[in-house]
C-alpha cells in the first residue's frame, strides 16, 4: 500500500505553493477581478516557463512527460491559489484532447506551443442555457465550422478551440479543431459570475477546422475528454476548498464575540469540522482519481464522477461557510472569501453540473456491475 | 379556520383600499423625480390624510390603529405601483418606537411627525467593526465636555447614512464598567461637523450599507435617551423592532421561479421538471415557502386577536435565507455552463438566479446569523440556557475583543 | 385573517391531551409494544366513547357531524401520545373511503359501527415490496377477491377491509369492500419495525365482496382517499415530532456533562432549534391541509402532499435526533425514545413515502398552473 | 501511488497467508463447540504459533510486527471464514496497551501472555449512568482499607461483562480533589465477591452491553495502575485504543445493498434504479463510502511508513453513521409498506434495512457521539479552542451533575 505522492511530488507541491505564494496571492486574484485585462500574462508565462504547462505532454512534443500526479499536484495548489489563468480550458481540456484524439500532424502544430505557454486552447461546447446533448448541438461542422458557442472560457484569449458539432452520423457530434485567430470566428467577451477568469461568446462563420478523431465518434470522445478533465477539476476544487476552510479557520480564531474566541463556540467549530470532513473525503477520492488517471483504469469513469461530485459538493459547502463564518465582513467586496464562492460555481458548471455527474456515476457504477 | 377578514378588519381593507386608489400618485406625478422624491412625495401625501405610520398616536402623525391594520394597509398598498418607501423604514421601524419609548414629550412632538412625514430620514448607528454578533461589545467612546458629548470612534452596516438627517447610536461612555453597563444611547444630526460617510461595496458589487467615521463629533446631552448607563436596555427598544425590518429576502429567487425555470431547460432531452432529481427538489422548498407563508398567516392571526408574535417568527430568515442559496444554487447548475452568464440586458431569470447567489450570503448575516437566529430559537422560544458568558461582571477593557 | 383553532376546537385538545396522558401514557404504548395483545382493546373502547371515531361521521349514520379541524386536533394529540390504536386506519382511511365511495347500504351497514367503535375498518393496497401501481396489482375482484395484501395494517383485528383490486378497465383498478370475518379470508399476524401496532397480511380466496364507487375508478379514488388521509397522518406526525422534540428538551435540561446542563452548549442548542423549525413548519403546513380538507378546497392535492412531505421530515428528523439527544440512555430498551423512532417510519411509509408525495407535490402544482 | 505491498510488506503477507490456510479450524475440529470455545481455539492456536497480537513484544506473547503488519494479518485472516475473535478485542486492544504501560513487570508477565491467547478475557469499566460524554465526571468510588480498596458504585456500558475474567476500571478516591486528579485507575478479578452484572437490551432488542454494580468489593492497591490520583492519565491510554476498536459500523447497509434494492425494487413500473431522485441519492452515498474507503487507504500509508495516522479517522464513524441511517430509512421507504416487515425468515435485504435503521443510532453514540467526534476534529486536527470549562480546578463535590 502505498497511497500518497512520492517525495518528489511532495517536493513539487512545496515549489508550487511557494512560488503561488509569491506570484498568485489574492491581492493578484482580486487584480484580475476588478482589472479590464482579460488573464494574467505575466503570471501565465512563469506558469509556463516553471513547465506546468508541459507536465504531462510527451517529450517528443517538448514537455516534460511527467504524470498526471505531477499534474494534480499543480492543480490542487492553482485552485487553492484561485489562479486567474486558462489552466482548466488548456492544459486539462485541450491538451488532453489534443492527446488522445489530435493527427500527429495537429499534435505537432499545437502541443509544442501548448507546452511552452506559447498557444493557449480551449474547448467550446455549450450554446444555450442548459445541458448540451447531440440532440440540440445546432454547431455543426468537419472541415468548417458554423454555429454560437456560448460561454467559452477563455474564449476570447485561446489561439484554437476544439469544438464540439453536431454530426448527422455515428453517436451524432464531431470534435473539431479550430484555429480562432480566423476572420471568420467573431468572438465577443462577455461578463460571468467570476470575472478573475474571462469568457467569450464565439460565432463561427464557416470557419476552417479539422475533425479530431473520428467523425461521429465526438460525443464518446467529448465524455472521455471530460472525464480526465473532471479529476483535475476536482483537484482546483478540492485546493479551494481546503483554502477556504484555512480563511475561515484563521479569521475564527482572531475574531471575538462575548469575549472568547468565536472558534470556541461549537456552531463555529462543528461548521469548520464539517468542512473539513467534507474537503478530506473530497481529497482522498482525488487521490483515487489522480491514481485512476495515471493509470488509465477501467474505472476511470466511476472514479472520475465520484472525484467531481465529491469536489463540487465539498467547495460549494466551504465556501459559502466561509463567508458565513467570517459574518458581515466576508460579505464586503474587499474581502477575499468572494473568490471561492465565484469559483466554486464557475467550476462546478465548467464541464457539467452535480446533477450530470451523479446520473453518470450510477451510470458507470451499473456498466462495471455489467462487465 | 379562514381566510377571511373579520367584519371590522374587511370595513377598514376597503377604507384603505379606496384611499389608496384614489390618492396613489399619477404618472405625471412622479415624471422626472427620483426615486427618493417619488417616496418622499408619496410618503408625505399619506402622512398629510393620516395614512402614514398608522399605528402611532395621532398626535404624533399616526391615527392610533392595531397591528393588524397596519398589515391589511401594507397588504393592499403592496397590490398597487406605489413608490417604493423603504428609505423611511429604518426611522420609522427602528428610531420612532425608540423616541417614543424613551425621549421627552417636546421631543417627541419635533422629531415623530416629521418621521412620518417623510420629511426627515433617520438612520441607525449601532454596529461596529469589531463587534458584529456580539453588538454590546462596541467602542465608539463620548467624552462628556460641558453639556455636550464628544464622539469618536466608527460604526458600520449604516443603511441611509449618507441620505439621512438624523441617526441613533449607542455610544460606550464608561469603559470601566462591565460591557453593558457602560453604554449610552443618543440621537444626533448626521450632518454634524466630524462625521464622515463611506459606502461598503458588497461582494455582489451593490453598496446598500456604510461606514461612518466619528471625529471630535459634538452631541447634546440633552440627545441622551434614557440615563447615562442605561444604553443597553434603550437599545433593547430599538433591537426589539430590528427583526421585523430585515424581512426574509423578498425579491430573491423562490419554488415559482425555480419551476419555471425547470419547465424551459431541458435534461436528458426532456424538460427538467420531469426529472425526478429535479421534482424532489422543488417539492422540498414548496413545502418550505409553504410552511413559511403559513406561519406568516398564523402570526397575523395573532396580530388579529391582539397578540404580539413570538420571536417564532425568526424561522423566516433562519429557513428562508439558506433555502435561498441553495435553489440559487441549483438553478444556476440547471442552466449549466451557462449559469455563469451575466446578461444585464438579457435574460431576468438568469440574472435573478445569479443575483439571490451573490446577495443571500449577505442576508445569512444580517440582522442576526443563522447561528444566533438558531440561539434566539434555542434561547427564547424553547427556553434553553445561554452558553457560558465570560465577559460578565468585568470591565469592558478587560474582555478580549477582535482587532 | 383567522388562521386559527376556535376557542371550542382549543378545548377538545386540552381534553383530548388530558385523557391520553391519563389513558394513554409512555407505559400503556410499551405494554402494546412489549405484550401480546393487538392492539389496546380497553383505550379503544374509552376513545369511542368520547366519539373521536365519531368525528366527522354525519349524525344521520350516528356521527357527531363535526370537522375536520376536530379530527386534525384529534389526530395531533394521537400523534403526541404514540397511541397504539387502529385509529388511522379505520378513521381517516377506511371511513373516508366509505364517506366518500359507500353506496347507501354500505354507509349504513358500516359507519354506525365504526363511529361506535364496534366495528374497525382498514385499507389493504400493498402486496410486496415497493410501489403498488395499477400494472402491478395481482390481486384482483369485484364481487368477489382473490389475492394476498401485505401488510394490512391493523389488518389482524379489523372487522372489514377496503381492498384495492386490479381491473382491467377505467383506471385499472377497483375499491372493494370485504367482511374479514369469513371463511375464505386468511389472516396471519406479522412482526414490524413498530409492534405498537398490529399488521397482518391478508389472503382473499374468492371472499364474498362488493364494488365501492364506480368499477374500475378505483385508483383515482386511491389517490383522493390517500390526499385527506395525507393531512390527517401528518397531524400525527406534527404532534409526534413536538412530543419527541419536548422529550429531547426535558432530557437535555436535566442532564449535566462538564458542569453544566448539555441543554447550554450550541450543538444540543441548535439541534433542539432545528426541529423547533422543522416542526413549525410543519405544523403551518398541517394547518394549510386541516383548512384544505374542511373546506375541500380545489388545492387539496397542493395541500395534501405539502403537509405530507412536512410531516414525513419532521418525524424523522425529531425522532433520530431526540435518541441522539439522550445518547447512550437514549438507545436502550427502557427508554421511551424508541416509540417515536419506529412510529415515524410506520407512518411515513404507511400511505406512500416521501419519494411518492415529492413527486405528486410537484404535479399537483403543475395541473394547477394549467387550470 | 498504487495499492501494492512493498516488498517487505508482500513478504510478510505471504508468509502470514500461508501459515493462516494450514492452520485454519477445519469443521471437525470447530464441530459441537460454542462460539466462545471456537474463538478460543483459535486464538490459542494463533498465540502458540506466534500469531497473535503480532505487534506485542515476544516475551508478552507477540513478535515485535509493525502496524502494517497488523494490518496485512487482518486482511488475510478476513479472508478466510475463521471464528470470529471479537470476544478478545477489548482486552487485547484497550487493556493490553495500558498493562504494558503502567504494570510491573511481573504483571505483565502474568496477565498478557494469557491475554494473548484467550485464555483470559478482560473487559473495560470506565462510563457511569452520569457520565456520558464526560466520562472523567465518574462517581463509582473507592476507599483505602489497608491494603485494599473498597468499592462502591455503578458502571455501565460494559461490553462482555459477563464472560469476562478482568476488567479495567478508572474510580473516584477523592472526591475533594477537581474532577480528573481525584481519580485512580485498578485492574480486578470479575468473578470478585460483591459484583453484579445486569445486561442492557437495547431499543433494537439486542444487548451487547452490561451494567455492572459494586457492592463492597475488594480490590489489591497492588492491582493498582500508576499512582492515587493519576487515574485520568492512565486511563488516557486506554482511550486512545479505543476509538480503532468501535469501528465504522460494519455489515450495516450500504451503497451496495441500496443499489441492489433500486435494481428489484420498482418505481412507476420502471426499476427505481433509472429514477433519478434515487440516482442522486445513491450517487451521494458512493461518494461518501469511497472517500472513506481511500481516507483509510491514506491511513494504512501512514501506518506503512512507520508514522500514526492521527484523530482524522474519527471522521469514519462522524460520517458513516448518519450516512448508514439515511440510507436506511431511504431503502425502506423504497420497499413502501413493506418496507417495515420484519421477516426472520425471509427477506435478508428488507431485514438489513431494518436492522441497520434499529441500530444505526447506537452507532452514532457509542464511542463518541457525533457531536463528539466533531469537537475532536475541530480541537485535535483544527485546532480550535476548547469549548468554555467551568469544571476545572473545583472540587468535584461541587461540580453540577446529572442526576
Amino acid at each position: 500500500m502505498n497511497f500518497e505522492f512520492s517525495e518528489e511530488q511532495n517536493l513539487l507541491r512545496e515549489q508550487a505553493r511557494g512560488f503561488l505564494q509569491d506570484n498568485c496571492s489574492m491581492k493578484v486574484v482580486r487584480a484580475a477581478l476588478e482589472g479590464d485585462e482579460p488573464f494574467n500574462r505575466d503570471l501565465w508565462k512563469k506558469v509556463a516557463e516553471m513547465g506546468w504547462t508541459s507536465t504531462v505532454i510527451p517529450e517528443e512534443y517538448d514537455g516534460l512527460g511527467l504524470s498526471y500526479l505531477e499534474l494534480s499536484v499543480i492543480a490542487d495548489e492553482l485552485g487553492r491559489a484561485v489562479a486567474p489563468l486558462p489552466f482548466s480550458s488548456s492544459v486539462y481540456l485541450a491538451t488532453e484532447a489534443l492527446m488522445a484524439y489530435g493527427t500527429k500532424n495537429q499534435k505537432e502544430t499545437w502541443l509544442p506551443k501548448l507546452a511552452s505557454g506559447e498557444a493557449i486552447g480551449t474547448f467550446a461546447l455549450g450554446e444555450s442555457q442548459g445541458q448540451t446533448t447531440p440532440k440540440n448541438l445546432t454547431t455543426t461542422g468537419g472541415s468548417s465550422v458554423t454555429g454560437t458557442k456560448l460561454p467559452v472560457a477563455d474564449g476570447d484569449i485561446a489561439d484554437f478551440a476544439i469544438v464540439v458539432t453536431r454530426c448527422d452520423q455515428g453517436d451524432g457530434a464531431n470534435l473539431c479543431i479550430v484555429d480562432l485567430n480566423q476572420t471568420s470566428v467573431i468572438r465577443e467577451v462577455i461578463s460571468t459570475l467570476d470575472p478573475s477568469r474571462s469568457h467569450a461568446k464565439i460565432t463561427f462563420n464557416n470557419a476552417d477546422a479539422e475533425v479530431m478523431g473520428e467523425e461521429g465518434q465526438g460525443w464518446a470522445a467529448t465524455q472521455n475528454i471530460f472525464n480526465r478533465a473532471a479529476i483535475l477539476f476536482a483537484w482546483e476544487q478540492t485546493g479551494g476548498s481546503d483554502a477556504a476552510l484555512i480563511m475561515a479557520k484563521e479569521y475564527a480564531l482572531g475574531r471575538f464575540a462575548f469575549g472568547r474566541s468565536i472558534a470556541s463556540y461549537q456552531a463555529i467549530k462543528h461548521k469548520l469540522a464539517n468542512m473539513y470532513v467534507k474537503n478530506t473525503l473530497a481529497r482522498s477520492n482525488c487521490y483515487y482519481g489522480a491514481w485512476a488517471l495515471d493509470t488509465t483504469a477501467d474505472e476511470l469513469p466511476i472514479a472520475a464522477a465520484t472525484t467531481r461530485v465529491a469536489g463540487i459538493q465539498a467547495y460549494y459547502f466551504a465556501s459559502k461557510e466561509n463567508i458565513q463564518t467570517h459574518g458581515g465582513m466576508g460579505f464586503t467586496w474587499e474581502f477575499d472569501c468572494q473568490f471561492h464562492y465565484r469559483r466554486a460555481k464557475l467550476l462546478s458548471v465548467n464541464i457539467g453540473s452535480e446533477s450530470q455527474w451523479q446520473d453518470k456515476l450510477i451510470t458507470a457504477v451499473q456498466q462495471q456491475n455489467v462487465a | 379556520m379562514d381566510f377571511n377578514d373579520s367584519a371590522e378588519e374587511a370595513t377598514f381593507r376597503s377604507e384603505a383600499a379606496a384611499w389608496l386608489n384614489a390618492n396613489l400618485p399619477s404618472e405625471a406625478d412622479l415624471d422626472g423625480l427620483t426615486d427618493m422624491q417619488k417616496a418622499k412625495l408619496w410618503q408625505k401625501r399619506k402622512a398629510d390624510a393620516g395614512w402614514a405610520c398608522i399605528r402611532w398616536p395621532q398626535e404624533y402623525g399616526g391615527r392610533g390603529a392595531n397591528a393588524i391594520e397596519q398589515v391589511i394597509l401594507n397588504q393592499e398598498e403592496a397590490k398597487l405601483a406605489a413608490p417604493n418607501v423603504g428609505v423611511f423604514s429604518i426611522g420609522q421601524g427602528m428610531a420612532a418606537p425608540t423616541m417614543q419609548t424613551w425621549a421627552t414629550e417636546e421631543q417627541k412632538k419635533r422629531y415623530l411627525p416629521k418621521l412620518a412625514s417623510g420629511e426627515e430620514i433617520w438612520c441607525q448607528l449601532f454596529s461596529e467593526p469589531a463587534g458584529g454578533s456580539d453588538l454590546a461589545a462596541l467602542r465608539t467612546k463620548a467624552e462628556k465636555d460641558g453639556d455636550d458629548w464628544i464622539i469618536n470612534g466608527q460604526k458600520i452596516w449604516t443603511s441611509g447614512a449618507q441620505y439621512s438627517d438624523f441617526g441613533i447610536i449607542v455610544l460606550r461612555t464608561d469603559p470601566n464598567m462591565p460591557k453593558h453597563q457602560g453604554l449610552s444611547y443618543f440621537f444626533l444630526d448626521m450632518k454634524s461637523p466630524g462625521i464622515e460617510i463611506k459606502p461598503i461595496k458588497q461582494m455582489s458589487g451593490a453598496s446598500g450599507f456604510n461606514e461612518v467615521y466619528f471625529t471630535d463629533v459634538r452631541v447634546s446631552d440633552a440627545q441622551r435617551l434614557g440615563e447615562v448607563g442605561q444604553g443597553w436596555q434603550v437599545a433593547l427598544t430599538t433591537l426589539m423592532n430590528e427583526r421585523a425590518s430585515i424581512g426574509g429576502g423578498g425579491g430573491a429567487a423562490g419554488f415559482k421561479t425555480a419551476m419555471d425555470l425547470a419547465n424551459r431547460i431541458n435534461i436528458d432531452d426532456k424538460p427538467a421538471i420531469e426529472d425526478k432529481h429535479v421534482r424532489a427538489q422543488l417539492a422540498n422548498w414548496y413545502v418550505q415557502e409553504s410552511g413559511l407563508k403559513f406561519t406568516g398567516y398564523r402570526s397575523m392571526t395573532a396580530l388579529s386577536k391582539g397578540e404580539i408574535p413570538g420571536p417564532e417568527n425568526s424561522i423566516g430568515k433562519l429557513v428562508g435565507a439558506p433555502k435561498s442559496q441553495d435553489l440559487a444554487s441549483f438553478a444556476m447548475d440547471l442552466m449549466e455552463q451557462a449559469g455563469i452568464v451575466l446578461d444585464p440586458d438579457g435574460d431576468e431569470m438568469a440574472n435573478l438566479f445569479q443575483g439571490t447567489y451573490m446577495s443571500i450570503p449577505g442576508l445569512r448575516i444580517a440582522g442576526g446569523t443563522d447561528e444566533i437566529m438558531a440561539n434566539i430559537i434555542a434561547e427564547r422560544v424553547l427556553g434553553l440556557p445561554q452558553d457560558v458568558r465570560v465577559d460578565k461582571g468585568i470591565p469592558f477593557t478587560d474582555v478580549p475583543t477582535s482587532n
